[in-house]
């Protein structure tokens, strides 16, 4: 038995390399994924540097189209977006923290949480149109909220900030954005060994203390999903800040329907060289953040029991 | 090890005066991130409970609800069955074929996410110069939907110089849920130990043996989240779809193109909504129920 | 991939009671070189320990036996005459104890104990059946619904050697098994593994990086350093004739005093130490040669203390004068550091009614100290060691 | 640590490329894979498959169609942003897929110049004749093409003179047919805070042709706005965002008849459908008859290259004309206020298909619109401007203030 089996070793090893099949496949989806996803969208990146019209783009190298991103009131859009996407994310994490340690660790009742969970779930199946249009009818002029001010005396004038603002838009964001925050906290909260914090609870850390120096960084792996699942597709999100703002506050995503509604594919491509730029400089910053535990490849590379 | 370290520094914290805002945190009542969160689910799901309302009003674009009706209801369900046995319906808000093709998306792209979550989460963590790695995976987060997806077209289409088609699509929702399953799976797969991987191999394990009886199992929360972010993402996206498309319609993109029309699409959307609502929310339940209820591991 | 161009000693094959040979594995990781050119057998039933500071390659050599790492080159692997370097872990007949532990959190205690059945089809009764056997054999029986994490460190120690031992295997495997365990248990566990050992008749390869682990269990120790053999016997061997300063340090010698060898003579060196010629029974590899650097190596508990005043000139003996140093207390005995002319020595005092302030020499019997090569390198030619025995 | 780090990653540069060659053959497959989707789609040539953008569209109900022509009528309904129409056409090959294309005028200069679609022949289509002349010469549907010249390009599906609903009784303004000025969406104090208009280049235009007409600023053709008009255009607009003027900036159909509804403004540039979709609840909404000038657009229909080979081009040429016919005509213009190139047919044909009376008051309507709105100068709009993008760019910039 040995000597066959040595012998189909040996053809099998002549022709590929002596590697695990984890090896093999990564491999193998890295350079599909490089060729057919990276490179064309780092060729987006190059293409901004080009001129034409439409899909005709002809290769004279040029900066015109960041000029014109940012002639068109690039700058405030950008710094807009992220401030808006940015200050509601922090929001999330501050709320969603304790709720997703809660739910991992201290709700006793399984109904509860099974109900929770599906409470976190369905408005990912929902059109995030239908959800946000509602808003308008509660706090429009004639809406809920304006009725029950003016009724009760507090305003005499129906006020105007609730829709169409950024008070909206920050609103709007908020109950959308939770579930993303929520599930990869719990995700990695849940993974944390309850043996561990009964421990440093036995050796008298207080509540906070444990929090700080036991769950977050054990958690540190869902802080960090939840931060990219919930700050990047509120970048992109094109409805909350239509709905919500009436265009009246625009973010990003937008700007691009706009661009790519006119076939200006070069400026749209110049925006998302800028994005990309943003993004990146985001990963350094929550690098540089992650340092004291070894960067962000590390915290998830890393951190193991 | 930790816990020694802990409890030293804990004489020294008793002896100092905390900081105010340490103070603060330890003397917030227990409820306090309870309340908040579920505040911010009653803030989620007062619009779906107020459109669930309006979606069986007769004017629901004034946001009043008032003169119940099902005609809305009507208009959803009847204009499909209508176009299926060739009558004519008043209406031509027809849902049912690309709410058909996008179960069918989301459960082509759930599935390439658990796969391709597989290939790379458990690996790219013992991946030596795994940086530019990650950062290749994580791209499509990076740039933003749409123009994402022209890009992807324009490579493709005007560089490859294939059609689009169902798989264009597939490939779109599949880029932009991957990087998600991707930090989901690396959120458990960072922690797996392969030492275990040996051990299965030291005591005979084949190679389909370590892996179904041993990485599988543990990695199940990882690739249940990889799946489940795949359905959700790839259910409700939107931007990569609109130029992968090729004449194929997703719900989110049939509900996009509605919206051109110079009709009122609300009322469908929100009866759309409702539907899709009730149905998830027994369908999630018991997907839950199947991932977290079993209890072992999730209840204690 | 180029296993034809070494020839294989076929001398060495078909010896019935060696069950494992390993001939001239060599293996690097990228350019370090864990493992030079190493050969080393096993006999069967044998209590084998490979020994040595960490980054020597023992662990490096245990997992090449495993199948867990494969050499950039080797001759030959053969486990019980069965040649087996192109079989796959899961294929060979040894299993591993693993220092981590490495039991599958998602298991109960029965089911990791069961796993090897499993993954070889056994059927469900008589898995369970002999996993309970196993689990017997290590006094863990009442523990088999358990889930791992309700285990202590020992417990969980022992279903690794449990869940090991489960499958029969030709040869066990133990990669520092009591490497977690805390001090107490460690002496306990060192006591039931050499019972279990006893009992199953089995070949155990054991790698530790203690000195005193090993010469408490094994019937033989190969010490390691930087990929390769240094030297290899009976614990006595190790302990009493060091092969080269290396070992004698390894080994816990407290005293090594460097000199020139003077003269040899039947097996006897004498070396010349500042003014003083110290003399003692050669057990360096190779000849000793005049003039060559060479080693003192002498034990602190054979050194014995002579009051001022005393003559110590009988023959056989070395002595050197010397003045009280440091004393440190620890409880059973006490470490006295003793000054002489040639570097301070350390010295083991038994017995309290010794007056260590006044003293006149310390000294120690010829066949007490071991006098070996200075040399700090690994002992030349490890292979050839390997094919002569 | 020592051991695991070792398992996995092992890659030499060899072994890399062996990887690497083995990825490219999968990256590559999809171009191998071309060859079997490039085959033409198997069609039956008495179905006509339409692409139509959503306001033109008869919701639902080709049944008139089909009982009248003998044809089956498939329907695929595209978002009209000119870029995504015109990708679909263009790049993604949509004359394959379609018989008929049905799109905003202005849109086609760029499926000539692609060669996507070929000339109409006016004379296999009867209903062309009676056209009325301010339609047919309307510039986007005829472009000369220097030689030949004189080609006609596309056929008229819907069109409308837009202006804009304000609510007569809460401003004191007059009721139609009196004349309102467009100054209460852009410029009047009555509507501060209280006005709206879309968020495109569309909406930045009407902007310039009210500064125009106001004799606010001096524009060469207002068919074809320089990018320097588009940008004091911006400015203007940029000012009165700037003094509160508007309340929001709409995107699609639901958000202007949620604004009319729901109190949100006063006087609201919008489609003609909003108002009476605003004014079923009970609303006082009136659609302008504007003092300055109309909005003038058009969908038509062309017909793609791909046609001419597929051997149904006499199927499509009666399906064009059924477009012309009153069927279509009577059919949209009481449901959307639209009127068809040939609404002098719908009335004889409500009344032989026994359509109602609304229907005849509703036809009656579109006919005295195309007397009086459609005779006006003023501009037709194009999808596709010659400054398009910088339209547009402006019109973001507008926002972005």
């Amino acid at each position: 038995m040995a000597a066959t089996l040595t012998a189909n070793d040996d053809v099998m090893r002549r022709l590929l390399p002596r590697l695990p099949a984890g090896v093999w496949s990564l491999s193998g989806f890295t350079v599909v994924w490089f060729g057919g996803i990276v490179i064309p969208l780092l060729a987006i990146i190059l293409v901004s540097f080009f001129q034409g019209r439409g899909i005709r783009i002809n290769l004279d190298p040029t900066f015109l189209q960041y000029e014109r991103f940012f002639s068109y009131g690039g700058s405030d859009l950008l710094a807009r977006s992220v401030r808006i996407a940015a200050t509601i994310t922090f929001i999330e994490l501050m709320i969603a923290f304790p709720f997703a340690l809660w739910l991992a660790k201290g709700c006793k009742n399984n109904m509860v949480r099974l109900l929770t969970f599906t409470a976190l779930t369905v408005p990912f199946f929902l059109s995030p149109a239908a959800r946000v249009i509602v808003w308008r009818s509660v706090f429009g002029i004639n809406g809920v909220v304006n009725q029950a001010l003016l009724a009760t005396g507090a305003v005499d004038e129906p006020v105007t900030w609730l829709i169409f603002s950024e008070f909206a838009v920050h609103f709007g964001f908020l109950g959308a954005f939770f579930p993303t925050m929520v599930w990869p906290i719990f995700l990695s909260i849940s993974l944390i060994d309850n043996d561990f914090l009964e421990a440093s609870n036995d050796l008298g850390a207080n509540r906070f203390r444990t929090l700080v120096h036991v769950i977050f960084p054990l958690a540190l792996p869902g802080v960090v999903a939840g931060i990219v699942f919930t700050f990047i597709p509120m970048l992109g999100d094109t409805v909350v800040a239509q709905h919500m703002g009436g265009n009246n506050v625009l973010m990003l995503s937008a700007q691009v329907q706009s661009l790519i509604g006119v076939s200006n594919f070069l400026v749209a491509a110049a925006l998302a060289a800028v994005v990309l730029g943003i993004m990146l400089a985001f990963q350094v910053l929550l690098w540089a953040a992650l340092k004291p535990v070894g960067g962000l490849n590390e915290v998830f590379a890393n951190l193991r029991r | 090890m930790t816990m020694t370290a802990h409890a030293s520094e804990t004489i020294t914290y008793a002896q100092v005066r905390p900081p105010f805002w340490r103070r603060f945190m330890d003397g917030l009542p227990r409820g306090t991130g309870l309340f908040f969160g579920y505040g911010v689910l009653f803030i989620l799901y007062l619009p779906i409970v107020w459109l669930m309302i309006l979606s069986i009003s007769g004017e629901p674009l004034t946001g009043i609800p008032g003169e119940w009706t099902l005609t809305w209801y009507e208009d959803v369900i009847y204009a499909d069955i209508a176009q299926r046995d060739g009558e004519a319906y008043g209406s031509n808000f027809r849902v049912g074929d690309p709410l058909l093709l996008s179960i069918g998306l989301a459960f082509a792209t759930s599935a390439a996410c658990v796969i391709g979550a597989l290939i790379v989460g458990p690996v790219l963590p013992r991946v030596k110069r795994r940086g530019p790695l990650l950062i290749g995976f994580l791209m499509p987060l990076m740039v933003p939907g749409i123009v994402a997806g022209v890009g992807l077209f324009m490579w493709y289409r005007l560089v490859i110089n294939v059609k689009m088609g169902v798989w264009s699509l597939a490939l779109a929702h599949f880029v932009w849920a991957f990087p998600f399953a991707l930090l989901a799976m690396l959120v458990v797969a960072s922690r797996f130990d392969t030492r275990l991987m040996e051990a299965a191999e030291d005591l005979g394990a084949s190679r389909w043996q370590r892996f179904w009886q041993i990485e599988v199992p543990i990695l199940k929360p990882g690739i249940f989240a990889a799946g489940f972010f795949g359905f959700l993402l790839s259910f409700n996206e939107l931007p990569f779809s609109i130029f992968m498309r090729a004449g194929q319609d997703t719900l989110p993109l049939y509900l996009w193109i509605q919206s051109g029309a110079h009709n009122t699409t609300v009322p469908l959307i929100y009866a759309m909504s409702t539907l899709v609502t009730i149905v998830s929310i027994g369908l999630t339940f018991l997907a839950i129920k199947l991932a977290f209820g079993g209890g072992k591991d999730g209840k204690q | 991939m180029a296993n034809s161009d070494v020839t294989v000693p076929r001398a060495a094959v078909g010896n019935g009671d060696q069950i494992l040979h390993v001939e001239h594995a060599t293996h690097r990781f990228g350019d370090v070189v864990a493992l030079d050119d190493v050969s080393i057998t096993a006999r069967r039933g044998e209590f084998l320990t490979l020994l040595g500071e960490s980054g020597s390659g023992k662990t490096t050599l245990l997992r090449i036996v495993a199948g867990l790492e494969r050499p950039t080159r080797i001759a030959r692997i053969a486990i019980d005459g069965e040649d087996v370097s192109a079989i796959p872990a899961s294929r060979r007949n040894c299993t591993t104890v693993f220092q981590h532990y490495a039991l599958f959190p998602h298991m109960s205690v029965g089911q990791n104990v069961e796993y090897g059945l499993r993954v070889r089809g056994i059927d469900r009764d008589q898995r369970r059946k002999r996993a309970e056997d196993a689990l017997a054999l290590v006094r863990l029986l009442d523990k088999y619904g358990r889930r791992v994490h309700q285990l202590s460190g020992g417990e969980r120690q022992r279903v690794a050697l449990a869940r090991a031992l489960v499958t029969q295997p030709a040869i066990l495997l133990l990669d520092e098994p009591l490497g977690a365990l805390d001090e107490k248990l460690r002496v306990d566990m060192q006591v039931e593994l050499l019972d279990l050992h006893e009992k199953l008749g089995l070949t155990f390869i054991y790698v530790t990086h203690s000195q005193e682990e090993a010469l408490t269990m094994s019937d033989r120790i190969i010490l390691m350093r930087r990929g390769r053999i240094v030297q290899e016997g009976p614990p006595t061997d190790l302990f009493d004739r060091p092969a080269s300063r290396f070992v004698a340090d390894f080994m816990g010698v407290e005293n090594l005093l460097e000199g020139t060898i003077e003269s040899v003579q039947n097996g006897t060196a004498s070396v010349r130490i500042g003014g003083h010629v110290i003399s003692g029974a050669w057990s360096g590899t190779g000849l000793a040669e005049r003039g060559a650097p060479a080693c003192v190596a002498v034990r602190a508990e054979r050194i014995r203390l002579a009051p001022r005043g005393a003559t110590v000139d009988e023959p056989g003996v070395n002595a050197l004068p010397c003045t009280s140093g440091a004393t440190i207390y620890k409880g059973k005995y006490l470490d006295q550091t003793l000054d002489t002319d040639i570097g301070p020595v350390k010295a083991r005092i038994w017995d309290r009614g010794v007056d260590v302030t006044d003293l006149e020499a310390l000294w120690w019997r010829e066949s007490e100290c071991a006098i070996t090569s200075a040399e700090n390198g690994a002992g030349a030619g490890s292979g050839e060691e390997a094919d002569a025995a | 640590m020592r051991t695991s780090k070792h398992l996995y990653f092992h890659l030499s540069r060899r072994n890399f490329i062996k990887c690497a060659a083995a990825g490219t053959a999968i990256v590559g497959a999809p171009a191998i894979l071309k060859g079997l989707t490039r085959k033409a789609i198997a069609q039956d040539e008495n179905t006509i498959r339409l692409l139509i953008t959503g306001p033109t569209l008869i919701p639902g109900d080709w049944s008139a169609f089909e009982r009248e022509t003998g044809f089956k009528m498939e329907d695929t309904v595209i978002k009209d942003d000119p870029g995504i129409f015109l990708t679909e056409i263009l790049v993604n090959d949509g004359g394959d897929r379609f018989d008929i294309i049905a799109a905003l005028t202005g849109a086609e200069q760029d499926l000539i110049d692609g060669e996507a679609i070929k000339p109409i022949e006016t004379s296999a289509v009867p209903n062309w004749g009676g056209i009325p002349e301010s339609i047919t010469q309307m510039p986007y549907l005829q472009r000369d093409l220097a030689p030949e010249g004189g080609y006609v390009w596309g056929v008229p599906l819907a069109m409308n003179a837009d202006s804009f609903g304000y609510l007569p009784e809460k401003l004191n303004e007059p009721r139609p047919p009196e004349e309102a000025s467009w100054s209460l969406v852009y410029e009047s104090e009555k509507t501060l805070g209280r006005s709206s208009t879309g968020d495109n280049y569309i909406y930045l235009w009407e902007a310039l042709a009210y500064l125009k007409n106001t004799g606010q600023l001096e524009v060469g053709d207002l068919l074809d706005p320089s990018p320097e008009e588009a940008a004091a255009t911006a400015d203007f607009l940029i000012e009165r965002k700037q003094a509160g003027q508007f309340r929001n900036f709409w995107k699609i159909f639901d958000d202007q008849v949620s604004d009319m509804k729901n109190g949100e403004v006063d006087a609201i540039r919008c489609w003609e459908p909003a108002v009476r979709e605003a004014n079923k609840a009970g609303g006082d909404w009136v659609y302008a008859n504007a003092t300055e000038f109309y909005t003038k657009w058009m969908h038509a229909c062309y017909i793609p290259t791909q046609v001419h080979d597929r051997g149904n081009l006499e199927q499509v040429h009666t399906a064009l004309n059924w477009i012309l016919s009153g069927s279509y005509a009577a059919g949209i213009t009481p449901l959307r206020g639209y009127v068809t190139g040939r609404p002098d047919l719908a009335p004889q044909y409500a009344e032989e298909n026994g359509m109602g009376p609304e229907v005849g008051v509703a036809i009656d309507e579109a006919l005295a619109k195309v007397k009086f709105k459609f005779a006006k100068e003023d501009f037709w709009f194009s999808a596709v401007p010659s400054n398009l993008q910088e339209m547009q760019a402006q019109m973001d910039r507008v926002l972005n203030a």
